[in-house]
């Protein structure tokens, strides 16, 4: 079959799904079988997805174009691009959903809007789809808002939760902020390049290698805000805050979404968006993605609710793709993206089994109570406004209990601790690690060096906190007996594709996840060489041009070369890479013995207490509580602003960034209102009514004027005379 | 005395004096009597233009001067039926008090 | 255009003398019969104007100057003429419904309305500056008595009281000018006035220059008394609160009108012609007193709360805008005015008409008395709507295209700032019309029950409203025929 | 001929109800909807018909209408009015449904007036003659006075003098430029016109003139759009007005302002367009800013809103700036954006307003704070809402968002500062959208409304229609935009 029917049936059955519901709704009638339609929809979009996967050939791109608008002067054409990233990507995309659905099946039952959910998930991998599949920055963008309004949708799937609904406005706002800032770079590259479309000739990644050098920085801006949607998307500082709060959401959704695909188009997109790249523009990338990851490792640390654990490491492993995007190693980056989405997903899913057991046993013995998940409020005991079924501190010993769900997730963690060699998640953080190196020596930028040194200690905290939640989930003893007692393992509908997740986090099964096929499947294109005719690798002129971005010759030099035996024969036999290569692998067993080691110290052996390591470093301890006080960093930042400025603006701006950032603030809504209808009334509508006033005011003096005594009113003839004659005597 | 001045400086007297008294007076007879002075004015005028601008055949002016008599007769007619109903109504020919039509 | 002498102009005086013969004949038929409250003698004055119409048309609009030039007889006299008969009938089927009207003396009004007519005829015609005071003066002193003619109305009294006083000295003001003239010049007529003036200032007499403003000014005076322009505009709104509603309208309608021809004739083949005075802009005198008028009626109507003196306002205003088309002294601006008279009558005399309705059935004449009169009567409600918006000037009704045409003649002249004025001037005006549209439509009244108004009276009202937006959507033939009056006045 | 009927058809309508006997209202109803759905019929006919390849006048009937002043009764139509025509036509019934139930007293006064609004506003997007052009555009004043003044709210007789004395004023100025255009150019015939002001050397090309000439129309159209500081009258009479005449208001109204703007200071006065839009010297800015000042400011007072429908209202104001945006930008992408967002504007505001009053017909207040969790009592109605809640915050994949998207990115290049400070707008619109949801929709059911019916079938028929069209124009544009295209380059062409 050719791509395009595979494609359009990828696109199709989802969107189909959803409209099956969309229009029985607005019937009024039910759904009843939404699960089975939506899982089906799912399942084929897979089998399509794995056939083009199979048999299309990523060494010659298909792409396809038709018009979207008639213009004349410019193009705006819709279209799909298919090469061994869109394959790659579609197959996560299908694979995760597809078993998210079936997952859900069980994870959702009896939930009193169980359909919705199902149509939801179908739109969701509908817009995820188009997103993956669409070859011009429209597309991508349609796909993009899209993906971001499925989030809200299900973030806010419980909106009687009232911090559900925050979430999912905070959510969409966040990422809206980011978006708007990819929406000016498009008109940049919109109002230079006439189109949006990236590939064909005419397309924008033709057009960039003819420009000038003077538009190197105009590019790297450019790039840099493009940027900020994958930012927004991707939970990077410092828009990340919604991330965490997005676990309001069921779990399979945070697997799907907020883990799996949606928090990675993010990263599909830097990649996509990697031929725009200036090293400029790179470097700010890598370093936005090496703090990201380190910060979200720090947090992770100290979280008790499981999920939000499971939150903040996925930032920081998106962290680590974008810095991997950055530091120009595209493949790693993608490499990672796709061994994540497995093993973070399959982790989702198995803290959802968990909590799902946890409820269970909460509903069991605790009768009263109706509308399934959606009661995190009424908790037993006192938590830090955490679900109960999802704070840590309850757990412990589970590993008895769901076993399945156990060794799952074990894999899982040891997958994203980067335990050497049978893992995936060993090859992709190593691949990276190796790429940061590199690039560091053979550039010889401290830029670089430092990242590779972020990226290593996050590491190192990865697999401390990851090991630090399945201690405390799965070992020890029950710290919460009478819901320990009712937990028991998830049925098979839901631990079957925790099976298949964990069986995917093996590269020796999975092709897809195999570090060697990844890199001959998945080619990196080339970087913008501005200035210099296309395909030329002559060192010097490259050297001049870097110079003009303001980076060292030797930089330069060494990237043309490294360009040079790219297209020769993939980053292997280089020497500075070997080089690289081999100080990574022996790191990366220090790194996760250091991890695992001292996460068993503190929880399983209980060598250390964690109480008193947090007392000790108090300070430190309270900054990784606090989240970095990001959240009352913008709060503070906006009261400090208001009452430092009255003016309006200023309290637009407390009033807007206050309800991004937790859309509360009534108080500051109604300074605001006041404030601006004031203005509104007295300025703008102010001045008519004066105005209206001033006349009629006049009326009632010539009014007045008309005194009723015929004596004044012969004195006016009078005086009119006199004064028509004085004045047209003078003229 | 065969000059014209004279005659203009008396009528403008006349018309002064009559607007005067139309503005002061508080009687409406004596606003009357305001009028008449200056449509007197006016027929001086006429009669005395009529001997010393027009040629001596025309005496067009001197026909205008007595249609004015007749219309000023007519005119104080009209005023003091006026003022009788006036009075009826208000019991006294004072303009300032006669102010109820107004603003 | 040849001058007759008296016995010739005789057979072309025939519609005067008609008036004149059937005033007195009602003055006569009233002394015999005056028991059945005067219903005979308008029908009497009704034929009499009714020949009059038929006389007029008859002796037709051939350019004769009559009785030595006193009297001119051309289309511009005649469409006046018909305007003044037109109004004077109505004025007369409105007070034959009026009850405030004393039935005892209904003839006398009659015949004084005739005699009104009669002077409005000769104010239409006259070329001759004593024609013109008499005019003016027959005019004013029926008026006078007409304003007061309730007896027992302390208002109708007051009302003819200042008149006659303002009257008497803005006519007198006039004539004092008219004698000036007379003997800068040494003739009455007003053509060879203004060829006297002419070359008396094309031979230098600079020295003359401000004894003609002066007496030019004085005879302004008079005119713009007639057609309540400010500064001489204060009578109007107290005359017009007092006296009888038909007499209102009357004059509202008729005498402006006639002292609108009057103006024409005056300074367009009289002082404006040769433009007489090198040194005085008559265009911008006359611009400042048209912008000063409409400013000066439409804020004073904001207001006030009594319809019938909002409306005398009102048409203060409106005599403003119609001065807008005199400004110019162009053909164009003629055309407008003599366009815009002939909608005026009909908008305004509905409006009045509806005014007296209201008054006689409702017995109000203050806005509160029309609330929610669309539920009471809807006919006279939405008639009245349409009179007010038509006053307003908003399209499709006519008196848009009224507006419309004055406009066009000041733009084409580019007298900006004066067309400015005048629209901001119909924005404000909107405020006032509407404030009585509001009461009809918007609120609601204390006593619903529905207020009946007999046959006639309704099917006079549709013969106001009719015109009102036929002419608005199309007024080809009254453009023609407004076209077609201005003969040869602008000489 | 054709269009003629479609303007008159809709008066036929007016006579036929003012006949009805009084107590029929029912009938009444019936048969408005009947008057209503012709000129529908007509549109899709003439949708169909239209020529998408031409850019001229189709449709042309010109018949002299008053020979001493060469005015003629000319109508036609172009690719933008045609749009526009079909969104009056298909508001038309869409109002009378969303009417039946909730206008009880005066039924047919109601009824009549709405028809012969209708009249209006149809012959306002056929004229080709300018002083028919102002008739209609006149025309349509009086029975929206009466229709908020008679129909509204509590503070009816204040908003709807307050939208007539705005109009008039704008509506005078514009008749001023009018004349004079017709003094120089000595024809009403707009083509003509468009023609003589291209030709150098005309006195209608002067630049002066034009300048003069421009800002009288341009202050007549923008009372109507409105454009800041013109806007006041807009919330008072959109929060007043009853839920059909809101959905008019906001749906047409306001386009005959921007379409006004197209056809006359864009085509006519080429020379004053460029002065205030060409982005140089100390005006040519203007145009762009008072876009930008309506969408953010517009934005920010709806932010400030408590009151539902007054928030939509101003959310209006937002949205008409982006179409000033893409005007002042001049190039095709901008032209056909603002376009395209104008249609789309009268879709999607008309959503929303007929979605307001659903609630408030049930609820009879509109404080958003007022409300809460009705997403678990009235599923359908939420979704509905959130459809046109994205569609209007210009959420991919509905129409809103590719009228303002072409908007900005023709507007980028023209004035790429502005455009950049108008994408705070987009983010505010998200706010205040997001937050009303989640007041309204999300969190506990609020208890007072714990029984409040869903929304009805005849609601759901006046929404659906809507909501298709927001659906597929966002997905296919250029179902739409084929339509004015064509026109647009004819626009945009001496410009080069």
């Amino acid at each position: 079959m050719s791509v395009v029917v595979l494609f359009s049936i990828i696109l199709l059955c989802p969107l189909a799904a959803f409209s099956v519901f969309s229009l029985l709704s607005l019937a009024g009638r039910n759904s009843p079988r939404q699960d089975l339609i939506s899982t089906a929809a799912m399942l084929i979009a897979f089998v399509c997805s794995l056939l083009l996967f199979v048999t299309a050939n990523p060494e010659n791109p298909d792409h396809q174009t038709l018009t979207w608008l008639p213009l004349e002067s410019v193009d705006f054409s819709m279209g799909f691009y298919f090469d061994s990233v869109t394959a790659v990507m579609l197959l996560v995309v299908t694979i995760v959903s597809s078993l998210v659905h079936i997952f859900s099946i069980g994870y959702m039952h009896g939930d009193p809007r169980y359909p919705r959910f199902f149509a939801f998930l179908s739109l969701f991998s509908f817009s995820m789809l188009f997103l993956v599949v669409s070859d011009n920055l429209l597309g991508i963008y349609i796909g993009w808002e899209l993906v971001g309004l499925c989030s809200y949708l299900l973030i806010g799937f419980w909106f009687e939760k009232k911090s559900a609904a925050d979430a999912c406005k905070k959510a969409f706002l966040t990422t809206r902020v980011g978006d708007v800032g990819m929406f000016i770079g498009m008109m940049m590259l919109f109002a230079k390049f006439q189109t949006l479309a990236l590939y064909g000739e005419d397309g924008i990644f033709a057009a960039v290698s003819d420009l000038g050098a003077g538009d190197l920085t105009w590019l790297s801006i450019a790039g840099v805000l493009i940027f900020c949607g994958a930012v927004g998307k991707s939970a990077q500082v410092p828009l990340h805050t919604w991330l965490p709060d997005a676990m309001e959401g069921p779990t399979p959704v945070s697997a799907l979404i907020h883990a799996a695909t949606m928090v990675a188009a993010g990263v599909y997109l830097a990649a996509r968006m990697f031929p725009l790249l200036t090293p400029d523009s790179s470097l700010v990338i890598a370093y936005i993605g090496g703090i990201t990851a380190l910060i979200a490792a720090t947090i992770a640390i100290v979280r008790f609710d499981i999920k939000r654990v499971l939150a903040y490491s996925t930032i920081s492993q998106l962290g680590y793709m974008m810095l991997a995007i950055g530091a120009g190693s595209y493949v790693a980056g993608l490499f990672h993206l796709t061994t994540h989405a497995f093993f973070k997903a399959l982790l989702f899913l198995g803290s959802g089994s968990v909590i799902h057991a946890f409820h269970a046993s909460h509903q069991a013995h605790s009768h009263h109570d109706e509308n399934g998940h959606s009661r995190g409020s009424e908790a037993p005991f006192a938590s830090f406004g955490i679900d109960p079924a999802q704070d840590m501190r309850h757990m412990g010993g589970l590993r008895r209990k769901m076993p399945l769900t156990f060794v799952t997730m074990l894999i899982a963690t040891l997958s994203i601790s980067g335990v050497p060699f049978l893992f995936s998640g060993f090859w992709s953080k190593d691949a990276i690690l190796v790429e940061v190196l590199y690039r560091a020596m053979s550039w010889h930028s401290v830029h670089h060096y430092i990242l590779f040194c972020t990226a290593a200690l996050a590491a190192v905290i990865t697999a401390f906190y990851m090991f630090r939640l399945i201690f405390m989930t799965f070992f020890g003893e029950p710290r919460n007996r009478e819901m320990y007692d009712h937990v028991h393992e998830s049925p098979k509908v839901m631990t079957v594709p925790l099976i298949i997740l964990a069986v995917l986090s093996f590269p020796i099964f999975n092709t897809i996840v195999n570090k060697g096929f990844f890199e001959n499947y998945v080619k990196t294109p080339e970087q913008p060489h501005v200035g210099s005719p296309k395909h030329a690798h002559d060192s010097q002129s490259q050297g001049v041009l870097y110079a003009q971005a303001g980076l060292s010759v030797a930089y330069a030099a060494e990237d043309a070369h490294q360009h040079h035996d790219d297209h020769a024969a993939g980053e292997h036999h280089n020497p500075i890479h070997d080089k690289a290569h081999n100080i990574v692998i022996p790191l990366s067993f220090v790194i996760v013995i250091l991890g695992i080691g001292l996460s068993a110290l503190f929880y399983y052996w209980k060598k250390i207490s964690a109480e008193a390591v947090a007392a000790k470093f108090r300070p430190i301890y309270n900054l990784f509580w606090n989240k970095y006080y990001f959240d009352e960093f913008y709060n503070g930042a906006i009261v400090a602003f208001t009452v430092a400025s009255s003016r309006l603006f200023g309290l637009f701006d407390l009033r807007v960034i206050d309800g991004i950032v937790n859309g509360i603030g009534f108080t500051v809504r109604e300074l605001f209102s006041r404030l601006i209808g004031w203005v509104d009334n007295t300025f703008v509508d102010g001045l008519v009514n004066w105005v209206a006033q001033i006349t009629l005011s006049v009326g009632g003096r010539i009014r007045r004027v008309q005194t009723g005594m015929i004596q004044n009113y012969l004195l006016i003839i009078l005086g009119g005379l006199v004064l028509l004659i004085l004045i047209f005597r003078s003229l | 005395m065969n000059d014209l001045t004279p005659y203009l400086v008396i009528s403008t007297t006349l018309f002064c004096l009559g607007i005067f008294a139309v503005l002061t007076r508080r009687n409406a007879i004596s606003i009357l009597m305001g009028i008449e002075l200056i449509l007197n004015a006016c027929n001086l005028n006429f009669a005395a233009f009529s001997r010393f601008v027009t040629p001596p055949d025309d005496i067009s002016g001197q026909i205008i001067s007595i249609f004015g008599i007749v219309l000023a007769a007519a005119e104080a007619a009209v005023f003091l039926a006026i003022i009788l109903a006036i009075y009826r109504e208000f019991s006294t020919i004072s303009p300032d008090e006669t102010d109820t039509l107004k603003g | 255009m040849d001058t007759l002498n008296n016995v010739q102009s005789i057979r072309y005086f025939i519609p005067e003398l008609i008036l004149v013969a059937f005033a007195a004949g009602v003055i006569i038929y009233d002394l015999i019969g005056r028991q059945e409250g005067g219903r005979r003698a308008a029908h009497l004055s009704l034929a009499g104007l009714a020949a009059a119409l038929i006389a007029v048309l008859l002796v037709g609009a051939a350019d004769r100057s009559l009785f030595l030039g006193m009297v001119q007889l051309d289309s511009f006299a005649v469409f006046f003429k018909v305007i003044i008969l037109i109004t004077t009938a109505v004025t007369i089927l409105f007070s034959m419904g009026s009850e405030e009207l004393d039935p005892r003396t209904k003839g006398e009004y009659y015949a004084l309305l005739l005699a009104v007519t009669l002077g409005m005829f000769l104010m239409a015609s006259s070329t001759h500056l004593l024609m013109i005071y008499l005019s003016i003066e027959t005019v004013s002193l029926a008026s006078y008595i007409l304003a007061g003619f309730l007896t027992h109305s302390p208002r109708s009294s007051e009302a003819a009281f200042k008149y006659i006083i303002y009257g008497a000295v803005a006519s007198g003001t006039m004539l004092f000018g008219i004698s000036l003239i007379f003997g800068l010049t040494g003739t009455g007529d007003v053509v060879q006035v203004s060829n006297v003036l002419a070359e008396l200032f094309s031979s230098g007499g600079g020295d003359y220059q401000l004894a003609v403003l002066v007496s030019i000014i004085f005879v302004l005076a008079g005119v713009g008394y007639k057609i309540a322009s400010v500064p001489f505009h204060m009578w109007s709104p107290d005359v017009y609160e007092g006296a009888p509603i038909p007499i209102t309208a009357f004059l509202s309608v008729a005498s402006k009108s006639a002292g609108f021809a009057l103006f024409i004739r005056l300074f367009y083949s009289g002082f404006g012609s040769a433009n007489v005075i090198e040194s005085v802009d008559w265009s911008l005198l006359l611009a400042v007193v048209a912008a000063l008028t409409m400013t000066v009626g439409n804020l004073a109507a904001l207001p006030q709360q009594n319809v019938k003196r909002l409306l005398a306002y009102s048409s203060i205003a409106h005599g403003g805008y119609v001065l807008m088309g005199g400004v110019l002294l162009t053909a164009e601006g003629v055309h407008a005015i003599l366009f815009y008279l002939i909608i005026y009558l009909f908008m305004n005399l509905g409006a009045f008409f509806v005014v007296i309705l209201i008054a006689e059935r409702i017995g109000s004449e203050t806005i509160d008395g029309y609330r929610g009169l669309v539920t009471r009567a809807p006919l006279v409600a939405i008639s009245m709507g349409i009179f007010l918006f038509s006053l307003t000037g908003i399209p499709p009704l006519s008196g848009f295209i009224g507006k419309w045409l004055l406009f066009k003649a000041v733009l084409t002249e580019e007298f900006y700032w004066l067309a400015i004025v005048g629209l901001l001037n119909s924005v404000v005006s909107l405020y006032y019309y509407v404030r009585i549209v509001k009461a009809m439509f918007l609120d609601s009244s204390d006593e619903p029950n529905p207020v009946s108004f007999s046959i006639g009276s309704r099917a006079l009202l549709v013969v106001f409203v009719v015109p009102t937006i036929i002419l608005g959507l199309y007024w080809t033939p009254v453009y023609q025929l407004s076209k077609a009056s201005l003969g040869k006045i602008l000489g | 001929m054709f269009l003629s009927l479609m303007i008159f058809i809709p008066l036929l309508g007016m006579v036929v109800v003012l006949l009805l006997p009084r107590d029929q209202e029912e009938l009444a109803r019936r048969v408005t909807l009947g008057f209503t759905l012709i000129p529908l019929l007509l549109a899709v006919v003439l949708f169909m018909q239209y020529d998408r390849s031409a850019s001229d006048l189709q449709f042309d009937f010109d018949t002299v209408w008053i020979k001493a002043f060469d005015i003629h009764y000319h109508i036609g139509i172009n690719g933008i009015s045609v749009t526009l025509l079909l969104l009056t036509a298909l508001l038309g019934p869409i109002c009378v449904l969303a009417s039946w139930r909730n206008i009880e007293k005066g039924v047919k006064a109601y009824l009549a007036l709405f028809l012969l609004l209708e009249t209006g506003m149809i012959g306002f997007f056929c004229a080709q003659d300018l002083f028919l052009f102002y008739v209609f555009f006149e025309v349509t004043l009086l029975p929206m006075y009466f229709l908020i003044g008679i129909w509204g709210g509590p503070r009816r007789e204040y908003a709807a003098i307050k939208f007539f004395l705005y109009t008039l004023f704008g509506g005078v100025l514009m008749l001023i430029a009018i004349i004079a255009v017709y003094i120089k150019g000595g024809t009403f015939d707009i083509p003509t016109l468009i023609d003589l002001a291209s030709r150098e050397g005309h006195p209608l090309a002067d630049r002066t003139f034009q300048i003069w000439a421009f800002l009288g129309f341009f202050i007549g159209f923008a009372v109507k759009v409105p454009i800041f500081p013109f806007h006041t009258w807009l919330p008072d009479a959109h929060v007043e007005a009853p839920t059909a005449i809101s959905v008019i208001l906001a749906g047409i109204l306001l386009k005959m302002g921007t379409y006004g703007l197209v056809l006359i200071n864009f085509a006519m006065l080429p020379k004053g367009m460029e002065l205030f839009c060409n982005g140089e010297g100390r005006w040519g800015n203007a145009f762009a800013v008072l876009g930008f000042v309506n969408i953010v400011y517009g934005s920010l007072c709806a932010l400030a809103q408590k009151d539902f429908k007054k928030l939509v209202a101003y959310s209006s104001i937002a949205h008409m700036g982006f179409v000033i945006l893409g005007l002042a930008a001049r190039n095709e992408s901008g032209m056909n954006g603002a376009i395209l967002q104008m249609f789309n504007h009268g879709v999607i505001s008309a959503m929303l307003f007929l979605l307001v009053g659903v609630v408030y017909d049930r609820a009879h207040h509109r404080e958003i704070g007022g409300f809460g969790g009705l997403g678990s009592r009235m599923p359908i109605y939420t979704g509905i809402t959130t459809v046109a809640f994205m569609a209007s915050l210009g959420l991919p994949g509905l129409s809103g968002f590719v009228g303002e998207a072409l908007s900005l990115l023709g507007a980028y290049d023209k004035f790429p500062k502005l455009t950049i400070l108008s994408t705070i707008g987009i983010v505010i619109g998200a706010a205040y959208f997001l937050w009303t949801l989640q007041r309204v929709f999300l969190g506990q059911l609020n208890p007072k409304y714990a029984d409040m019916p869903e929304i009805n079938r005849r609601e759901i028929v006046t929404l659906v229609p809507l909501g298709i069209l927001t659906i597929v124009l966002g997905i296919w544009p250029s179902f739409a935009m084929d339509m004015f295209n064509e026109a647009v380059k004819g626009l945009i062409a001496p410009l080069g």
